[in-house]
Formats: structure tokens, C-alpha cells, sequence
């Protein structure tokens, strides 16, 4: 049986969650919001999963703000962050690049709420499914949010490490740096270097991406392909027709 | 019961909105006031400083690109799935917008001091970020209660965020003014913070009282709020008002290609926002 | 759907609270936990800090009286028409509470404060008033906001409130554990700034779900901020719980009569707090 | 037609509400809120009562902290305040008297929303119904909430005057003095100096207090008694029993 990319992601996604009682998923995130369903449907205790745009899977009722104080409170686990840049001290880019800011040449829509939840949250999850050295630069041209860094600020949260369309790092808050743990089935360590600009380690043993078995498959295609298309069902349809 | 609160139509409403004011805007499809914004448009209101609560999208977009905009606060601009926000970019690279870029919970947490009228309000996260080094107006200090004296621990200070106006569209006011907002509390939040409270667009006005039980009364902005409600009915259109209505694709994705140009939006303007001013002269 | 949130009893819910606990109350007759309070005694609580959002009365006393309380957190202690709260005056005349006087909105913005998790929040008011003298814990700094540069704007900064649980009684649950609390938003904010979240007993669990509408999201409490739940009818006995009963008056005053003396109020507690450990045993 | 104490209390405070589009009232105050009700009743524009303790009378929805912010936001032109002690200086008392704080001889419940409201509304009038020496004192021992002073605080708002069972003085914030301006009939000058510890100012003129007219006083015992009869029941049973 054959694995998508969407479908290892969501698999790999759901196993980084696994110990996370709180999960919350901004917009704009159709495969973090799946591995979140995912790994709340196997979880044994009682899990909470916010996805921004749903209003099913919300555990929220004071509005926007309310994600922000939840995560200052210590009440979501794990948190999605992506970039139109990422580094290989994890800061992030979400604003724009070239130029003088405000006047850059590339404008992205902005930082939305890294500045804030990627201090506090203590699972984020950076996810970018492109892996150009377009996008995992030496250094971002502006950052939305830093890494974690030894400047005495107050930051209970931060990366534990980043997905993306070839493999999975970790990051490690101390050396600030990432390594690389496995690459995607199908991908290269050489591929992952060549698209990747900025510095990493990599581990003792790069190993695939553990792939979903085959009941994990019937899952993710049937049950929480339905439930993530209550708030993405444009991306179920192009990617789980049959849930549709 | 004086309804001296129900003005006859979106355009009485944009005529509250003087130029310069300082204008609250919420997240596209959660109940955005594009009638007014239309109306906005058609009253030629100019530099207003527009907080978007806390991103914004076509509303913003349209506002920008008919210059009603001198100075942007918001945490993000999209359109997520239907473009790009050219309007924005243009402006943004002909140096027309003042921007402040923000972070989500620093534009709520400012405008939750905007309501208690307090004038700062400190904020985790944040320092490191670039958005720091643009934002002159926020100041880092070391927190007076840091639990160990001498080990410093900075944090920002956010000045309050007390816009004058808030636009909101809503599915229904209530005989007495009284506005269902359900549990979209940004809408209280943005009305509260307000100094003239929120200018209002409803579906319809219903002859019920919510503020009567416990059950409606939670999600109801109260209408001391308000400083005015217009009937509007799909005045959220081209977006959607839940449980009411859903976002015009088509219409967005074709205001997304013509807005690619300055010409293109002209005539945009010229369909759908001037045509109900010449029909109505 | 994992029901662990539900507990058997409310002695399950006292026996969450561990001596020198920061304990959050609501006001008397808006849905207070009087069976938990019960419980707590019972089981011997000890050297709680008492925050009252923002004022108690029978619920503190009982507690005071029972010798549960070492520090009290308040803006006011009083019984309202039902008479005087003897054991919070007795305890106050002896030096055996640590008495924290505040007012209202102070209570409520350092609540908030907890809420977000940060350090401290300035609140206008205040300066000049006896309160700031005997709290040290506050702090009075200049604006570094303020408006005129040369001209000094004082504030006090009060440091956030984060108390352990947070306790209430409410109409309801939902079969996911969300609670109905209609507009009584003090609970939600009571909730979410305390640590391991609300201790909640409830009249009945009822097979619905208030998320699912926006109609009903809006007056819950989500279950994420409930650390345990338990359904104890009548549970705000003898106070009164909105829409549901009245506050149980003659009980009340008797209340008030016997707490004048110690005696007396140890036979209270004989008399409706021990004997259903009693009746258990 | 005879007036009564309450009646006089209620008509003279709508009188003093009178351009006041938004008034609160605190717990424990039927003769305010009477005189609130009083006062919308005879606005020609809209007008916003909220009543503490009444479901009806309510125009928040937030939980208790919205009275506060809606001060705050200048939202609340009216609102009245106590004191176990009030001084001439309008420093008013609500914690206790005697003795060494917090062991205080007497103590009273405490200071409720006044050290904040005090400095904010822009018409708070002192309501204290027994006017004695013990209340009226030459200072208070615990200033709960300060009278108006140069001091360089935020204050917005502050004290109009005061209102008892035997006169009405008036309040200037510049001054921090308080002006005898009516007492009401049946009780005299002579009568007011005698109780009042502190001392005050005395008007050019020093009126009786304006008594309702019939019209007034049908609409007192009927309306408005109902009115305030859901938020106090009992007041009404003993006050107005016709209306009860």
C-alpha cells in the first residue's frame, strides 16, 4: 500500500504529539490539524485539540485572544509554526525578504502569533513542507520569532524540531542547533544537504521516516480525513477524495 | 423604547467615521461590516489608522487600495486560500503605509488595556523579534516583581490601543440594541475598547430582548457599546457571516485578479462599490 | 468519550486541594460551592489563602471559622441583609487571619493579570487611598508612558493573582465536561488564571453538548479549564443558585446567630457540616 | 400629601442624575437605584441603568470587572458611593474604625469598587442616609477612597456632594469643601451643624430640599416601586407596600 506525503506527514506529525494533552493548530494547517486528530483518536486520556477555523474541534469560547492566554497558562502543549524562512538557530521569518523593511520585495502576510507562542508553548512544531535553500536560509532576513537563545528572556516554550517535505529534525535549545533524524522515504541525506543553506548535525544514525502501518492508514483516509474536512475541505477532497 | 440607535443605512454609519479616526477591524468571515467598508469608500474617508484585530484580509485590502489608509497595525494580511493581497503589497512598496507590525496577542493585549483604560500593558515573548527594533511605540523594562533581584527579567510594555471606532457586521440586533454576537467576544473586546463604541451592521433587528436570560444574554454585545446600528442585509458580502451565509468564492477570487493592478481595482471600485452611490443619486 | 473528569463526590474534589492552597471563591449567591466548602472542612483543610473575586461572605466565614484560612484576600466581607459575619471578625480581632484589603477592580485586574500569565498589570485609582499603605506587595510607579514627559503620572502596578483552583458550582455540565455558567463570566476568569484549573460541582450532567452552537458556546465554561467536576444537587445550599433556588433565608440567619460565639458555631458545624461525614461512617 | 423620607431621598438623587446617560448603582442601594430609575424614566434620550443585584436593571454581560472597565472607559457617568466615615475633606471610610488596622474596634465589610470608581466617575454622589457625628467625622481613620486632592493622580472623576437623611451639601473638588446647599424639611441648619463633626461651607441661601410634585410621587410609588422591587424586595414591602 502505497504512502503519500501528506499521509507520512500526518503519521509523523501524530507521533511528535503523542504525550500532549492540550494541542492547538493555526490556520492555514490541514496536515498539523490531521496529526492532531490523529494523535488525539489514539491518545488514552482525555485530549484537547483547538484548530483554528474549526468550530467542531475548539475547546475555546472567549475569542481570539484566548489561545495566547491559554498557552501563558500553560495549557497548550504543542504548536505549529512555519516560515517563508527558517534558520539553523530556528529563527523564523513570516514577515518578508529582500529589500528594506517595510519595503521588502517579497511580502509574506506576518508574524500572526510566533512572536508570542514560540516562547510559550513547550512543543512547537516548526513545519514547512518546502525544503529549498529558498526557505532553510544561513540567516532569515527578519525575524517574526526568535530561537531559543541564552538572553534571560523568559521563554518556557520553543522548537523541539522541524518537518518538512524530505525529513525530520530535532533541535536542541541549548547548542541551538538542528540535526537531522530521518529523512522521508524515497529522499537522501546528500538531497537534504543540497537544499538545505544553513548548517545542521546529523545523528548517529539517519534512519526513514517511520511509515504509517496499514491500520494507521485506514484511520488517517477515513475517520480523521472526514473530521479535517469540517474546517479544510478543499484539501480533503484534492488529497482523500473518498472522505470527501 | 427610543430606537435612537437605528440609523437608516450603512452610509449614515460611514459618516460617523471622521477622517484620521482610529478604526477596529476584526478577521475576515467572522462578521466583517464590507457594507460600511463599501460606504467608507464611497464617503472618500481618508488616513485613518486602521487596527486589524488582529490580521485582516479583504477588508483591509479594498480600504488600502482606495487610499482611506495612512498607518496599518495588524499581525498578518491574507487571503489565505483566494491570493494575495496586492493592494496591500503595492501600497506597502510605494512606501503609502505607514505599517506596525504586530504579533496576535500583542494587539489583543493592547486593546484589552485599551479597555481598561490603563495605559501599558506588559507582554511575554516578543524580545528578540525584529517586530521589537520597528515598533518604537512598545518599550522593554525589567519586570519590578521579577521573582530574583538580582537576576534581571526584561519584558515589553505595550502602550493601550484605544481605537474610536469598531466595525462589526452581526446576524441580528435586538429591539433594545443589543447586538448576537455569540461567542466571537473579539467583537465585545473591539467595541469596549472603543472610545465612540462599535458602528453596527445587522441582518435584521429582532423583537426579542437577549439580554432577558442567562442563556442569551452571554452572547449578546450589550448595546451600551454601541454608538450605532444600520440594517445591512448580507453586509458582510463577498465574505460570510457563520451560520448565515458563506464567503462569495467567485466574487473574491475575482476581486483577487482584478486588484493585481491599480486600473483593474479602479474598475472593481467602479462595479461594486461606486455603482449603489450612482444608482442611489 | 473518557469521562475521568467527572468525580463521585465533592469529598473528592476537597481532597484535590492541599493545605496552603491558593483557593479562588466567586461572590455568595451566584454559585458557590458551599457542598465542597463543606467537604473541605471536613476533611481538615488547613492554611488556605483565600482570594475572593472580588468580595465573600457565608462561604469565607465558614471556612474562617472552621480555621481553614490564613490569609484573606478581599475587597469586602459581608452578609448583606442576613446579618454580620462574626467568625471572619473574631478571627480578624484575635490576629489570626493575614488580612490582604483590597478593592474590586483590583482584585479583578491582577486576576486578569494571572490570567495571561503576566507578571503584574497597572490600575488607575487607588494612590492616596490606606489600601496601597498596608499592601506592600503593590508598587507605585511613573507611567513611562505618559503623556507629558515632565510631568509625572503615578500608577500602582499590582502583581498578577495565579491561585491554585478556583471553586465553583453551576446549573450544569455537558457530557464533555463543559459547564454552563450563562453570563457569569467571574468564573471563566476564575478558572483560567488558577493553576490546575476550576474544581466544579454541578446540579446535574446533562447529555448535550454546549459547544456545538454558538448560541450555547458563549454561556459555558470550556471543560478545558475544569480540573474535576462532581454533581452535588443543591450544592450551593444554603445559598442560592440563579434560576435554579433561593437563597435559603431562615437558614441563613440561623447561620448568623449561632456564628456569633464559637460554641455556637461549632454546634453549626456538628450540626450540618460533620454530620454527613457522620452519616458516612 | 405627605411625603416620606425615602420618597424625598429618590426624587432629589433623579434630580441630581438628570443629564447622565449612563448610571450604576452598588449593592445595597434600593434609594439609588429608585432615584436611577427615576431619572431614565424622565430622559428623553436613551438611557443606560444598571442596577447590581438586578437581572433586568443590567446593562453588562462580562462578569463583574465590566462595571470597573466601563468606568474606566467613560462609560458610567453616575455612581454612588458610602462610607462607614466620610471627613470634610470627602475621604470616605468603608473598612473600619478604632483601634490599629486590621485589628480595628469596629469593622465594617470593606472597601468594595471605591478606591477605583471614586477617581473615575465624573457624578459620584455620597449617599449615607444617618447623618451623626459618629459618621460625619472631622477625618476618617482609614481612607478607603481619598476626597479629590492636587496630587498629580489620574482622576477623572470624583464626589458632586452628599446626600442624607437631613441635607444635601455640595462638593468642590477645588476647594475640597463641602457647601450646605438644601436641608431637607423638617430639619434645620442648626440641626445639620449639630451632627456633622466636620467642617463645611453654608450657601448664600440655604433652601428646603425640592419635594416631588403629585405626579412625581404616583410615579415613585407605582413604576418606579415595582421597578426596584425585582433587585429589592423587601425594601419595597416595608417602603411601598402598595407596590409590593
Amino acid at each position: 500500500m502505497s504512502v503519500s506525503r501528506q499521509e507520512l506527514l500526518i503519521h509523523t506529525i501524530a507521533g511528535l504529539l503523542k504525550d500532549c494533552r492540550s494541542i492547538a493548530v493555526g490556520a492555514s494547517s490541514p496536515i498539523p490539524g490531521a496529526g492532531a486528530l490523529l494523535a488525539k483518536h489514539r491518545a488514552t486520556r482525555r485530549t484537547f485539540v483547538t484548530i483554528l477555523g474549526s468550530r467542531k474541534h475548539n475547546a475555546m469560547n472567549s475569542g481570539g485572544v484566548e489561545l495566547f492566554d491559554m498557552a501563558a497558562q500553560g495549557r497548550v502543549d504543542a504548536f505549529f509554526l512555519g516560515g517563508g524562512q527558517i534558520d539553523g538557530e530556528a529563527n523564523i521569518n513570516l514577515v518578508g525578504a529582500g529589500g528594506t523593511y517595510p519595503q521588502t520585495n517579497v511580502r509574506w502576510p506576518g508574524s500572526f502569533g510566533s512572536g508570542y507562542l514560540y516562547y510559550l508553548v513547550p512543543h512547537v512544531i516548526l513545519f514547512r513542507e518546502e525544503h529549498t535553500r529558498r526557505v532553510m536560509v544561513p540567516k532569515v532576513d527578519f525575524i517574526s520569532s526568535p530561537g531559543p537563545r541564552a538572553d534571560g528572556v523568559y521563554r518556557p516554550g520553543g522548537p523541539v524540531g522541524l518537518l518538512t517535505n524530505l525529513c525530520w529534525f530535532s533541535f536542541d535549545r541549548e547548542r541551538r542547533r538542528f540535526t537531522l533524524e530521518t529523512v522521508h522515504p524515497g529522499h537522501s541525506v546528500e538531497e537534504v544537504r543540497d537544499n538545505t543553506a544553513f548548517e545542521f548535525d546529523i545523528a548517529a544514525t539517519v534512519g526513514p521516516t517511520a511509515e504509517p502501518d496499514a491500520q494507521t492508514l485506514a484511520l488517517i483516509r477515513g475517520p480523521i480525513a472526514r473530521q479535517i474536512g469540517e474546517a479544510y475541505p478543499r484539501f480533503v477532497q484534492q488529497v482523500f477524495p473518498d472522505a470527501a | 423604547m427610543s430606537q435612537d440607535w437605528l440609523l437608516g443605512s450603512a452610509e449614515e454609519l460611514a459618516a460617523r467615521i471622521p477622517d484620521g479616526a482610529k478604526v477596529a477591524i476584526g478577521v475576515d468571515n467572522t462578521g466583517v461590516a464590507m457594507e460600511t467598508t463599501r460606504a467608507m469608500i464611497r464617503r472618500g474617508v481618508r488616513d485613518l489608522h486602521l487596527v486589524c484585530v488582529p490580521m485582516a484580509g479583504l477588508q483591509a485590502d479594498l480600504l488600502i487600495g482606495a487610499g482611506c489608509i495612512s498607518t496599518l497595525e495588524t499581525s498578518a494580511v491574507t487571503f489565505g486560500e483566494y491570493g494575495v493581497p496586492h493592494r496591500f503589497h503595492d501600497a506597502l512598496k510605494r512606501g503609502a503605509l505607514k505599517m506596525m507590525d504586530a504579533t496576535c496577542p500583542a494587539i489583543y493585549a493592547a486593546m484589552e488595556a485599551g479597555r481598561k483604560e490603563i495605559p501599558f500593558i506588559p507582554l511575554r515573548g516578543l524580545l528578540g523579534s525584529d517586530l521589537v527594533v520597528h515598533r518604537p511605540d512598545w518599550k522593554t523594562i525589567d519586570n519590578p516583581f521579577a521573582p530574583e533581584a538580582d537576576r534581571p527579567d526584561p519584558i515589553l510594555l505595550l502602550p493601550a490601543i484605544r481605537p474610536d471606532v469598531a466595525l462589526i457586521h452581526a446576524p441580528y440586533a435586538d429591539r433594545n440594541g443589543n447586538i448576537f454576537i455569540g461567542r466571537r467576544r473579539d467583537f465585545a473586546l473591539m467595541a469596549q475598547a472603543s472610545r465612540q463604541g462599535a458602528l453596527v451592521t445587522v441582518e435584521e433587528v429582532r423583537d426579542i430582548d437577549l439580554m432577558a436570560s442567562e442563556e442569551t444574554a452571554a452572547g449578546a454585545l450589550p448595546a451600551i457599546y454601541v454608538e450605532a446600528t444600520a440594517v445591512a442585509p448580507r453586509g458582510a458580502w463577498p465574505l460570510g457571516l457563520p451560520d448565515v451565509y458563506d464567503i462569495d468564492e467567485a466574487h473574491f477570487r475575482r476581486y483577487g485578479e482584478l486588484a493585481r493592478t491599480a486600473d483593474g481595482f479602479a474598475r472593481y471600485l467602479d462595479e461594486f462599490v461606486h455603482r449603489r452611490k450612482q444608482a442611489a443619486e
